[in-house]
């Protein structure tokens, strides 16, 4: 959360703080803060559970799996992600987002989010094991998340020039939707395959 | 022929750092990989052989132990006979 | 009746060949003494035993169904204990414990836990952080699951005996002959010499290149 | 139905089909990437708009051609993979994996020296280019996932898992890449006008293809025999196979 809060104010530094310059840039710089950030985040995901024996004993449960990753999804949303969101107004307040823009962001992050926590938990189930997982991790997850971060500023950039972004929004429900139904079992078979 | 003479062709219209630069970099990557293959096909058939000898090692290794043993447990015994011989004497 | 059998296993681990067409069942009561030396695969068998990981080839059996095809229900007779103890550091034996019975879908009560525990010589460690205990009293906390999964049919145990003392390892064995004389089924390692009172199956995995 | 299949699923097989495949379609794509090229670089008439330097078409769409659809392979070797559980088919996704790294870098270099005399920028933020980015670091994510792991069959999954999520994904960043590149540049896109091309640029274009999948297919049978030698170097077949090149290359 604090790594969100320094690189978005690592910005005006580096552009200058003229606002116009900033509002361009604004919704671009929230995104990709908050996708780095929630890579931070997610390293440490299954990490302990699968280093104690933790993550053994409840797959030799009768607790399903593909539940028990969702939930630990959830809780990471909510643990790294939501205090971000709720962080937002002030940030969007660093970089001069009008409110119109600010509630396209918002938006956008409460829809588009919990992908990244979904899609980046099959990642990190796979690379549990490894001793090195974070460069990995970020070659891995950055590149799937590059139609989210288009998705969501031109929205957000539709929202500045007052036009309708529905459409965008659309897309990043269906997005979340597809992977809500998919992502549990491919994080439950990938930390099935990490284990050895 | 399209071109009236070779200076022509290299030249491309005034594009042949393009044209040339595309098909060198293209046949250069192509024939690295190439190369990266067949060359690791070659060390992959002598890493056979080296995995082999290192295994047959391992086996005598293993035998002269067992060897070196057994006949470390004949002497014992045989010293041991020697010495209820020499109390019987 | 074979609680547990296997049919012509093989098994690969990093591209080593651990050991091939493996075949064994062990019946109601009996105990099964996996013996071999480090790197031989005893971990590696157990682990495909419960079911953690796949085998190369070959099957097995939990009561004559493939355990591929019934693993809710073969999960739900079986305790495994293996190298890595599944217990939380930050949270307390007793939040451990509770933890470990909500997943498996056994009911107990707190004071069983107590109990327990307390006859595991771990009397006023109950409630702290994991953390602060020694590594055999560590042990101790997720050995406590021996006396709580009733309906347990198979115990698969990797190394329980490391890192205790003479008297833990009494009370271990003896948990574990009951449980085989209640008609429990036990796949065991251990570097120590087993010190069971109990007819014991010897299988030796040996070292390959 | 799958039967016929079978045997070749088994290393040893497909490593000697291999064998028996690949002079076949080393000389052939050989010699029809070299006569592509040649009739396109010598013969093929000049493009009226972009004069010679239209030329780099004959390397750049088969590259990008093969590089989607090398994509796919993997992606399909993935899924038979983690599907039947074939070890097979993940030596075949981890052979294609760097070939479709490799062509997928060539379609970006050429699409770079394309773009300079024509856009006057080496790197120009285009739809196609961006997209054919995002496709290099995908096949580069899934290569050193691969590495990564020492257990190369379990290695293998983990690889063609990403594989398969990369692949879910790849025609959502094709169309997100476009409606970004509409949005922001519109007006600067040249049009190629691949209908109005002349039967004479086209055949060469057609024929470069082919070369490049044959000659992609070549390089696939050689990484695919490697692969299997890798993972089964102590197999017997393995070793008999070693001595008998070892004791053939001592002879000459």
């Amino acid at each position: 959360m604090l790594f969100f809060i320094l690189v978005i104010s690592l910005f005006p530094l580096a552009v200058g703080p003229e606002p116009k310059t900033l509002q361009l840039i604004g919704p671009g710089v929230i995104w990709v803060a908050a996708i780095l950030s929630s890579l931070l985040g997610l390293e440490r995901l299954f990490r302990d559970d699968f280093q104690d024996g933790s993550l053994e004993q409840l797959m030799l449960s009768n607790t399903s799996l593909p539940a028990a990753a969702l939930v630990k999804v959830l809780a990471h949303w909510l643990t790294s992600i939501l205090p971000l969101i709720i962080l937002s107004p002030l940030l969007a307040l660093f970089l001069h987002l009008n409110e119109p823009m600010y509630w396209a962001l918002l938006k956008t992050l409460l829809l588009g989010t919990p992908l990244l926590s979904l899609i980046g938990a099959i990642a990190v189930g796979l690379t549990v094991g490894l001793n090195r997982g974070g460069v990995l991790l970020a070659l891995l997850l950055l590149p799937v998340f590059i139609p989210l971060l288009i998705f969501a500023t031109s929205a957000v950039e539709s929202a500045s020039m007052q036009l309708q972004y529905s459409a965008q929004l659309a897309i990043i429900g269906a997005m979340f939707l597809l992977s809500l139904a998919l992502a549990p079992f491919a994080i439950a078979y990938a930390l099935r395959v990490s284990q050895t | 022929m399209h071109f009236d003479d070779i200076s022509s062709f290299f030249d491309m219209g005034g594009y042949g750092l393009y044209v040339w630069l595309s098909f060198g970099a293209a046949s250069l990557s192509l024939l690295v990989l190439w190369l990266d293959s067949f060359l690791s096909k070659r060390t992959l058939l002598t890493q056979v052989l080296s995995e082999q000898a290192r295994q047959a090692r391992i086996k005598v290794a293993a035998e002269q132990s067992a060897a070196a043993e057994k006949s470390a447990a004949a002497e014992k015994s045989a010293t041991a006979e020697q010495r209820t011989h020499g109390e019987e004497i | 009746m074979a609680v547990i059998s296997v049919i012509n296993l093989s098994v690969v681990k990093t591209d080593r060949l651990l050991f091939e067409h493996l075949n064994f069942a062990v019946e109601q009561g009996g105990l099964l003494y996996v013996k071999g030396q480090n790197g031989a695969g005893k971990t590696s068998l157990l682990r495909v035993l419960a079911g953690l990981v796949n085998a190369d080839s070959g099957k097995v059996y939990f009561s004559q169904q493939n355990i591929k095809d019934c693993r809710d229900d073969y999960h739900q007779h079986l305790v495994y204990f293996g190298h890595k103890l599944g217990i939380n550091l930050t949270l307390s034996a007793v939040e451990n414990l509770q933890y470990w019975c909500k997943q498996h879908q056994v009911v107990i009560s707190v004071d069983r836990i107590f109990n327990t525990l307390a006859q595991l010589n771990l009397v006023g460690l109950e409630d702290i952080p994991v953390a602060n205990l020694s590594a055999g009293q560590q042990r101790r906390v997720a050995l406590a699951r021996f006396w709580f999964k009733q309906n347990a049919k198979l115990w698969i145990l990797d190394e329980p005996f490391t890192a205790l003392d003479n008297q833990g390892i009494e009370l271990i064995s003896k948990q574990i002959t009951q449980f085989l004389i209640g008609g429990g089924a036990v796949v065991i390692t251990s570097h120590q010499a087993l010190r069971l009172d109990y007819p014991t199956d010897e299988l030796t995995l040996e070292y390959r290149i | 139905m799958w039967k016929w299949l079978h045997p070749y699923a088994k290393p040893e097989h497909t490593y000697y089909l291999c064998q028996r495949l690949l002079p076949w379609f080393s000389l052939l794509g050989l010699a029809v990437i070299l006569f592509a090229s040649v009739w396109g670089l010598a013969f093929a008439p000049t493009d009226y708009q972009q004069s010679e330097a239209y030329r780099i078409i004959y390397v750049h769409v088969p590259s990008a051609v093969l590089s989607k659809s090398l994509y796919s392979a993997m992606a399909i070797a993935a899924f038979v993979g983690l599907v039947w559980q074939v070890k097979t088919s993940f030596m075949a996704m981890m052979a294609l994996a760097p070939i479709g790294a490799t062509v997928t870098f060539v379609s970006l270099v050429t699409g770079a020296a394309w773009g300079k005399p024509m856009w006057g920028t080496w790197w120009e933020w285009d739809a196609r280019l961006t997209s054919q980015l995002i496709l290099l670091f995908l096949f580069l994510g899934v290569i050193s996932l691969y590495k990564a792991f020492e257990d190369k069959q379990q290695a293998g999954k983990a690889a063609g898992v990403m594989a398969m999520v990369g692949v879910i994904n790849l025609p959502i960043i094709h169309y997100s890449v476009q409606w970004w590149n509409t949005l922001h540049q519109g007006a600067t896109i040249m049009k190629l006008g691949k209908p109005s091309m002349p039967p004479e640029m086209l055949w060469p274009l057609l024929l470069s293809i082919l070369g490049w999948a044959l000659v992609s297919a070549a390089i696939f049978l050689l990484r695919m025999q490697n692969e299997i030698l890798q993972r089964e170097i102590r197999r017997p077949w393995v070793v008999a196979l070693a001595n008998k090149s070892s004791t053939l290359s001592e002879g000459t």
